[in-house]
């Protein structure tokens, strides 16, 4: 039952800062509360006897996912503040390969 | 407004649907029989201490190899997406220089990261975690020489053929297990060995690290293609 | 007793002799009576012959092509062919004609032999008020048609048969079997529909004596013009001799048939004189309303 | 005491989970920014994630790991379902790669000059 | 069998080594790729070999060396196999469409397609619940690369949209999965299927979930606004898998979850499929972008499959085999004739997104191109010989085995509003081939030209495998095809063949012919030899016109020897179709061919549920005990073929912007197979009509408007096409009307006016193509005076509107007579009234024409003109022959018809000697014809006789009163010849059936454009549709 509780408390933790990451003005503010919401999800498995489970979602849910969204935030802001030549090119060119 | 309407209404009727189901199905009180063959077989028959490993790697090892291809799609896709010189390449000259701590202690970490990574997933099998926490610790070790050094570059090819030999190393393994033990997977390669030591669980080690070699260099390959300056 | 082959040829021209004569007369007289009912002198009782024989000993003819030629040729065939085809006299095989060739129907169809050969000779003429006669014409035809039609139908339902002579036999024994007495509705119907078939007044747009020199015909002289005029008669005669086949009981021999013809045709010009012309699309609404109801309602007397 | 079973018949990670879900939802059908709709999808998956394990949840039981060969046996009577763990961690890969592609389709989008919200993609309609 | 787990290998293998093997080169690593692909198409194949002739049993591969409940399970089946081909074939073409691009782009484009391919191929194998959705992420996720591979930024747009509703279907499917394994102890579909766990009000949630998810995947209306727009925007091979490949992977999915959905789940699946049809194709005729109308036309067809899958085992319609059978030939349809289109539509260029921009930017397509577009809309709409006319024929007389209407009701009515935009589209591309160029196929035809020949080669097995092996009803592809490959030849040359055709045709099937077949293969396989060797009236090769007019002529052959009801529907529509080919080969064909083949199929639609609701043979025998309404159906289906008053709008057009030669033969002939159809009809299930004398009056009247309406329109056309068109109209009006009568009297009328009626019409059709040919124009009051210069087409157009007008001596007035001999024997006096209107009014168009053609005053330019081709003379002067020899003689025609009808009907005309009589009348045509002979003879000698000094004069050498006229074009009375007749009757033809169908065209179309409103462009509405789809089929699945 005290496991219970704590899954509860979790629980509500991460609801609230689901309901935080969506609401929130912020990008970084969502994205790191979405962190958060996966952090205590990892803790929520961990207590209910999943450590594979807690740990794999610590590392990519709460980790990597959010590295990676920060740096395709970064990304995109770095498109707005670029001078914008190739925003005036024709979407359709398709120049470009690889190579 | 109507919109906002809609969107109440499509939560409260998926609520409706889904609520009662998550109520319903309340906790268990023991796992299921299929559950149970999965607790009784995989110790004995595969010798997995981790049992959870053990339905991963093995019995539905397909899921997992399947996953892989997932990951490895994705990758491939993203690399395709956002590699294009044209994109913007990221503006380094404006990115701030790592400060000197954070270089040093990358220089310092990186081979202790990798070894703990390399460590999770050879373990996978008796302790908690596997080839994808390994994996995600070795591309932790990537991410932070990315912050060290923004306009270093990976060695690319290298990356490349790490990825590919360890996908292909996976695949070989599971077709060993086709052909000398009684399927494609199958971990019965090599003895079972005696549960809890670390040459055990027949070829599930190997598998692992397969795989976190490949999730490593594909999830590295990610936060490469996202930095934006891969060639 | 059946007559030869040779004799009914015989017979036939005969017979056609009589109605030619009988026809031009008609005509004659009734100018003449015409004339002296507004007061005029008019012209002599035989101006008719008089026509024809002009018109057939012209010197010279202009033809505009072959099938301008043909087109009184046609015509001509169509009005002797219409009045072969009907029995002139119920009971007598001299004015049988060739009445077994078919019933009614055929009579009906016939009389579209002359029309359409005389619309095409006169088109091939080349005058445009040629073809704008025709026009009118037919116009005006299909709109007369449906009474018509419709009081023949009436007739036919009436007595069960098509064939003419059964129907006149159906009518024999006095005034009470006519068509005229059992089905009037049938022959007010008919009766207005032959005002527009012989282009009477109101209905004298095609000819439209005072505008266009004479319709559809306005090419025609010489002996061409001489054959429409033949054929004026004699078609006439044998329309006159179908709606007394139909709807007076018919002729049991020559006197009756030109007393009851003569009366037919006095009745019609002369109901038709009150009125002023009327053009085309209002004589087509015209016989498409109030004859077409009598005509329905005639054939629904006929059924019960 | 009604209560209190019902109350312990509640499996407590299910519904978190499942409000979760809600809240993803809700976050993907109204937050128009393509950002804040990965994030939102993230979220949810989360949610489904929690949702999958609820079904192994199983009271006062251990991770199916054995510690030693020797009581293999009765170990397995101690723990919990293996299955839903082997699921979820399929799951979150996959998540996670569906995020990845998600951000980049964003960030091609940006980058080529478009708008972050997913209102001005609306070129191909009707 | 090959393990596919082996397959799965290669293809990770192959998949994980492509970025290594592409440093060798792109050819190396592209190579890998597509051999991988053929690799899973061979093994495909191998299965296919080995399950069917020897009937091998399915079998099961396990992963791991474990079997069901702990490993994953993968089945080999033959709906498997079958899919499995399917997969890495269209995968194959797709990939050759791509290779240019694939090539261009980076590796992760190959690697994204063959993880796709991989994915769906693992969907369709797998028998886990679980395993199927990491299948089906892995599809999806190698979709969302590939969607951006080659850098659309269009395809972004759309691919993030796909991402969204795949996100949420994907959650939902988790779900469903892990409460299927927590209430069914399971993740194996099979087992998971024994399991009563799953079947309580929880499982049956738990499974709702899963239907929900694969729903959501299979692009159902309307929270499909995602799929349409990457149907639309990515490049066309990737829209060819996805609508081929992908759509069966996933309808193979719910193939394969069907057992454990409930009934209630079952008919959300069909209702949902059905409204996706409907909604789909409602919207699709909306489309101008042929891209995105595709994508529309893919939705709805995958939705119709789905339906089917649902309803054969919701209803019962049939075992496995019946659902292979018609979801399989539906699914392999749509599969084949879409994958060549979408790989076909890159050919016809990048369509702008205004749709004003975009016809101007599509190119015209080679004639093989066209060709192929051909082949494959047809496919796609269910036209003869491809599977979905098959497929749709079982499925039909399945449902109407059930007794389900309204489910026949939306079905055909959808289908024919796709017929409507996929064949209008085709009409657009086909008309805007250049006029003979002779352009090479383009490059990458091979792909849909592939496509196209599968199709066809299924089409013909499936054919085979129902039954109908008939060589004869087959012949027509045959001649079609065989002309087809000499189309270069010159015209004379296809035209000699086409007869030899004919009469080989003729010859085979002569035992087969009793009296009434017959005397219709006379006028339509005669006829149609007759119009192939007129056809040689113009030089040149006139691509097209042969091959499609022998199969055309072979296949009315082919409605004559059918004996069964699909024999018959096959050949029917074979007919439909060649024809409709040949109206759209006319100039502007283009619109009047849609109109022609929207409204065939549409009565060929009522016909084949006709068909289906009657159990029974097809043959010219009474049939009893069956329900009479069907017969209903298969009149009114018969009726717009017949073009009655009404549901004529497709008439005027189809008759008069075909070829000349062309009009004539669907005048003539063409119109007769449904004169044809309409007595077996009558005669087989005549006595069973309900009402019947209400039935036959109403079908009398309906003739009889027909007649009128058609003779009223006709005297206002200033197109001589038009006015004969009308025409045509009319005069089968007189044929339906005396079927009505329906008793000796009436059909010996019938028989007798069709005959005529092919006689005249065809003298009249030819002799106008010559002046056609010879004058450049169709506008009557554009010509004038050509007795002159074309007097034998005079002469042959005076004939035939004499017989036409029905004026005695001629055989027209026979019927006539036989027309109020029977109305009046019958009773009809009102209907005998206005026939005789009508008549009166043919008069009047009949004038028109030979007068403003013939006659007045000639035009200048036009006063050199050549007589006809004798191409054209020869077979008129046949046909004044016979037309006159059947006038001299009326037994010569009347005996035979009558020994057809005496089979039928209790005598109530005889012959006396030449004396035809009747209850009411007689006539002897013979002594009729011998007094007018006379009679005119008569005349003539009078005239010759009186005519003295006989002078041509010139032209305009008329009587006027002042001046003389000089200009033939104010003194030929042409234009507007009917002036005051349309001002006193001009009300009675203001087009209302036009009207009629163009309001209701109108109204189907904004039924269409309403619904597309959903389709917002908004990804996040997208979104939004999905999830209230899903709760509205959660409460619908509730509620029932």
């Amino acid at each position: 039952m005290a496991i219970d509780i704590a899954i509860i408390v979790a629980g509500a933790f991460m609801v609230a800062s689901g309901i935080g990451a969506i609401a929130s003005k912020s990008l970084v503010v969502s994205i790191l509360l979405s962190g958060g919401v996966s952090l205590a999800a990892s803790v929520v498995f961990l207590l209910m006897g999943a450590p594979d489970v807690a740990m794999t979602e610590a590392a990519i849910g709460s980790g990597l996912t959010t590295v990676v969204f920060l740096y395709a935030l970064a990304r995109s802001r770095q498109a707005d503040d670029e001078d914008s030549n190739e925003r005036l090119e024709a979407p359709a060119s398709r120049s470009g390969g690889s190579k | 407004m109507m919109r906002k309407v809609m969107v109440t209404l499509a939560i409260i009727g998926f609520a409706f649907a889904l609520l009662p189901l998550a109520f319903r199905a309340g906790v268990q009180a023991e796992p299921g029989a299929l559950a149970t063959e999965y607790l009784e077989t995989a110790p004995r028959e595969l010798g997995a201490a981790n049992v959870v490993t053990a339905i991963v790697v093995s019995y539905r090892g397909f899921d997992t190899l399947g996953e892989v291809a997932v990951l490895f799609v994705a990758t491939a896709g993203v690399g395709a997406m956002l590699t294009r010189k044209r994109l913007g390449p990221a503006a380094v000259g404006r990115r701030k220089p790592a400060t000197e701590v954070l270089r040093t202690a990358t220089g310092l970490l990186t081979g202790l990261i990798v070894m703990f990574g390399a460590y999770i997933f050879m373990h996978g099998h008796l302790t908690p975690g596997g080839g994808f926490q390994g994996g995600v610790v070795i591309a932790t070790a990537v991410l932070l020489n990315v912050l060290a050094a923004p306009e270093s570059h990976l060695a690319h090819g290298v990356m490349t053929a790490v990825e590919a030999l360890s996908g292909a190393a996976y695949v070989a393994i599971g077709l060993l297990g086709a052909f000398l033990a009684w399927g494609f997977l199958d971990p019965r390669v090599m003895p079972t060995g005696s549960i809890g030591s670390l040459v055990s669980a027949g070829t599930i080690p190997l598998i692992y690290s397969a795989i976190g070699l490949k999730v490593g260099a594909e999830l590295s390959g990610i936060i490469e293609a996202l930095k934006g300056d891969r060639p | 007793m059946e007559p030869t082959i040779i004799g009914r040829i015989g017979y036939a021209f005969v017979s056609l002799f009589v109605i030619t004569n009988y026809g031009l007369l008609l005509i004659g007289s009734m100018a003449r009576i015409s004339a002296k009912v507004q007061g005029r002198v008019g012209q002599p009782v035989w101006q008719p012959y008089i026509d024809i024989v002009k018109s057939s000993a012209k010197r010279n003819s202009i033809g505009h092509g072959a099938m301008f030629y043909l087109g009184p040729v046609f015509r001509l065939a169509g009005g002797v062919g219409t009045y072969m085809f009907i029995p002139a006299v119920f009971g007598s095989v001299l004015f049988r004609n060739f009445s077994d060739s078919g019933d009614l129907l055929l009579v009906m169809y016939f009389i579209f032999f002359g029309q359409l050969g005389m619309a095409l000779g006169a088109g091939e003429g080349g005058h445009p008020y040629s073809a704008i006669g025709v026009s009118r014409g037919l116009a005006q035809m299909t709109a007369f048609e449906v009474p018509f039609a419709l009081s023949v139908i009436a007739v036919a339902a009436q007595y069960g048969t098509l064939d003419i002579n059964a129907i006149v036999a159906a009518q024999q024994g006095g005034f009470a079997h006519w068509t005229l007495a059992t089905n009037p509705l049938a022959v007010i119907a008919a009766i207005v529909a032959f005002l527009g078939m012989s282009g009477h007044n109101p209905f004298s747009v095609v000819i439209a004596p005072q505008e266009i020199p004479i319709g559809p015909p306005t090419e025609y002289q010489s002996n061409l013009l001489g054959m429409l005029q033949t054929n004026r008669a004699i078609f006439n005669g044998a329309k006159l001799v179908l709606y007394m086949n139909l709807y007076f009981g018919g002729a049991t021999n020559i006197v009756a048939m030109v007393i009851k013809t003569f009366l037919i045709y006095f009745v019609n010009v002369f109901v038709g004189q009150a009125f002023p012309r009327l053009r085309t699309d209002q004589s087509i609404r015209f016989f498409l309303g109030a004859p077409t109801l009598v005509g329905i309602a005639s054939v629904i007397i006929a059924v019960i | 005491m009604s209560v209190m079973a019902f109350i312990a018949g509640i499996n407590p990670v299910a519904a978190s989970g499942a409000v979760l879900v809600l809240v993803g939802l809700w976050g993907v059908l109204s937050r128009p920014n393509l950002f804040k709709i990965a994030v939102a999808f993230s979220v949810m998956e989360t949610g489904v994630n929690l949702v999958i394990l609820s079904v192994g949840y199983i009271r006062g039981r251990t991770a199916p790991i054995l510690d030693s060969a020797a009581d293999a046996r009765s170990a397995s009577a101690r723990m919990t379902d293996p299955v839903p763990q082997a699921l979820v961690l399929t799951a979150i890969v996959i998540g996670l790669a569906v995020t990845a592609l998600m951000l980049s389709y964003a960030v091609r989008l940006r980058t080529g000059g478009g708008d972050s919200s997913i209102e001005s993609y609306g070129e191909e309609k009707w | 069998m090959v393990n596919p787990l082996y397959l799965f290998a290669c293809s990770l293998a192959a998949a994980f080594l492509l970025p290594l093997v592409d440093k060798l080169g792109r050819k190396a690593s592209l190579g890998l790729a597509y051999a991988t692909v053929a690799a899973w198409g061979a093994a495909a194949l191998s299965y296919l070999w080995a399950l069917f002739p020897g009937g091998s049993p399915t079998e099961s591969f396990g992963t791991a060396g474990f079997a069901a409940p702990l490993a994953i399970m993968l089945r080999v089946g033959p709906e498997e196999a079958a899919g499995l081909l399917a997969v890495s074939a269209v995968g194959l073409l797709s990939a050759g469409a791509m290779h240019r691009s694939l090539a261009k782009a980076p590796i992760g484009g190959a690697i994204a397609l063959l993880m796709a391919l991989m994915g769906m191929s693992g969907i369709i194998l797998t028998r886990d619940l679980f395993n199927l959705f990491v299948f089906m992420e892995i599809s999806s996720i190698a979709t969302y690369g590939l969607i951006a591979y080659d850098d659309r930024r269009a395809a972004l747009r759309a691919g993030f949209k796909y991402m969204m509703a795949g996100g949420i279907a994907s959650a939902l499917y988790l779900i469903g999965v892990i409460y299927a394994y927590r209430f069914g102890g399971q993740l194996n579909i099979d087992l998971a299927a024994r399991s009563p766990g799953l079947y309580g009000a929880a499982g049956t949630v738990a499974a709702f979930f899963l239907l929900a998810a694969l729903l959501i995947e299979l692009k159902p209306f309307p929270a499909n606004g995602w799929a349409i727009d990457v149907y639309q925007t990515v490049d066309p091979g990737l829209s060819a898998i996805l609508s081929g490949a992908s759509a069966t992977a996933l309808l193979l999915a719910l193939w394969k979850i069907m057992p454990i959905l409930g009934d209630a789940q079952l008919s959300v699946v069909a209702g949902s499929g059905l409204a996706t049809f409907a909604a789909s194709n409602l919207v699709g005729a909306r489309q101008s972008n042929a891209r995105r109308m595709l994508g529309y036309s893919s939705v709805a067809q995958v939705g119709l499959v789905a339906a089917v899958a649902a309803l054969t085992r919701l209803l019962s319609l049939g075992d496995d085999r019946f659902a292979y059978m018609v979801a399989g030939g539906l699914l392999l349809n749509h599969l084949l004739a879409k994958t060549g289109l979408f790989l076909l539509s890159r050919a016809l260029g990048e369509p702008g997104s205004q749709a004003g921009a975009q016809r101007r930017r599509e190119r015209a397509l080679s004639p093989i191109g066209t060709a192929i577009a051909g082949v494959l809309a047809v496919g796609l709409v269910g036209l003869p010989p491809f599977p979905g006319f098959w497929a749709k024929w079982s499925l039909i007389r399945a449902l109407a085995g059930a007794r389900q209407w309204w489910l026949i009701v939306v079905i055909l009515g959808a289908s024919l509003v796709e017929a409507f935009y996929v064949l209008r589209w085709f009409g657009r591309i086909a008309d805007m081939r250049g006029e003979d160029g002779y352009a090479g196929p383009e490059a990458g035809i091979a792909g849909p030209a592939l496509c196209a020949a599968a199709l066809a080669g299924f089409g013909i097995a499936s054919g085979l495998a129902l039954g109908v092996g008939d060589p004869l009803l087959w012949a027509p592809f045959a001649a079609l095809a065989a002309l087809l490959l000499v189309d270069r030849a010159p015209g004379w040359l296809k035209s000699l063949l086409s007869i030899a055709a004919v009469a080989a045709f003729g010859r085979l099937a002569f035992d087969r012919l009793d009296g009434l077949r017959l005397f219709f293969a006379v006028m339509l396989l005669g006829g149609g030899a007759m119009y192939s060797f007129a056809a040689m009236y113009k030089r040149g090769p006139r691509r097209g016109l042969h091959p499609l007019l022998s199969a055309a002529t072979l296949a009315l052959g082919a409605i004559l020897v059918a004996d069964s009801p699909l024999g018959f529907f096959f050949a029917w529509e074979t007919m439909t179709l060649a024809s409709y080919l040949l109206v759209l080969r006319g100039k502007k064909g283009e619109r009047a061919a849609l109109g022609y083949v929207v409204f065939g199929l549409g009565g060929a639609f009522l016909l084949m549920v006709g068909l289906a609701a009657i159990p029974g043979a097809w043959s010219f025998r009474p049939t009893g005990g069956a329900d009479g309404w069907p017969i209903l159906l298969i009149i009114g289906g018969l009726l717009v073929k017949l073009g009655a008053l009404g549901v004529h709008v497709w008439l005027p057009g189809a008759y008069a912007e075909s070829d000349d030669d062309v009009s004539g033969f669907l005048s003539s002939s063409l119109s007769k197979a449904g004169v044809f159809v309409m007595i077996v009809a009558l005669a087989a299930f005549g006595g069973v009509v309900p009402f019947q004398a209400l039935t036959l009056r109403a079908l009398g009247w309906i003739g009889l408007a027909t007649a009128l309406f058609g003779a009223l329109y006709a005297i206002y056309q200033e197109d001589v096409k038009k006015t004969l068109a009308w025409s045509s109209m009319g005069q089968i009006g007189y044929v339906i009307l005396a079927l009505a009568i329906n008793d000796q009297a009436g059909w010996t009328t019938a028989l007798y006016l069709a005959l005529n009626h092919f006689l005249y019409k065809s003298m009249l059709f030819l002799a106008i193509a010559g002046v056609i040919k010879r004058v450049g124009t169709r506008n009557m009051y554009e010509m004038g005076g050509l007795i002159k210069t074309m007097p034998f087409s005079f002469l042959s157009v005076l004939m035939a509107i004499i017989a036409l007008s029905g004026v005695p001596p001629l055989s027209g007035f026979g019927g006539k007579w036989l027309l109020y001999s029977s109305l009046l024997q019958k009773g009809w006096y009102l209907e005998a009234a206005v026939a005789f209107f009508a008549s009166a009014v043919a008069f009047l168009y009949l004038f028109r024409l030979i007068h403003t053609i013939f006659l007045g005053q000639p035009k200048p330019s036009q006063s050199t003109v050549r007589e006809a081709p004798l191409a054209l003379t020869i077979p008129q002067g046949f046909l004044m022959a016979v037309l006159l020899a059947a006038s001299a003689f009326p037994r010569l025609m009347l005996d035979p018809v009558m020994g057809v009808v005496g089979d039928v009907f209790d005598p109530i005309l005889r012959f006396e000697g030449s004396t035809l009589v009747s209850p009411l009348g007689y006539w002897d045509g013979t002594l009729s014809m011998i007094v007018t002979i006379v009679v005119f003879a008569l005349c003539f000698f009078w005239m010759l006789a009186n005519l003295h000094n006989p002078q041509p004069v010139k032209q305009f050498n008329i009587v006027y009163a002042a001046e003389r006229p000089f200009k033939p074009w104010t003194t030929h009375y042409a234009w507007s010849f009917y002036a005051p007749y349309e001002k006193a009757l001009g009300f009675l033809t203001r087009r209302r059936g036009e009207r009629f169908w163009e309001a209701f065209g109108t109204g189907v179309d904004s039924v269409g454009g309403a619904i597309r409103r959903v389709y917002t462009g908004n990804g996040q509405t997208y979104a939004l549709h999905v999830v209230l789809y899903v709760v509205a089929l959660y409460l619908l699945t509730g509620a029932l």
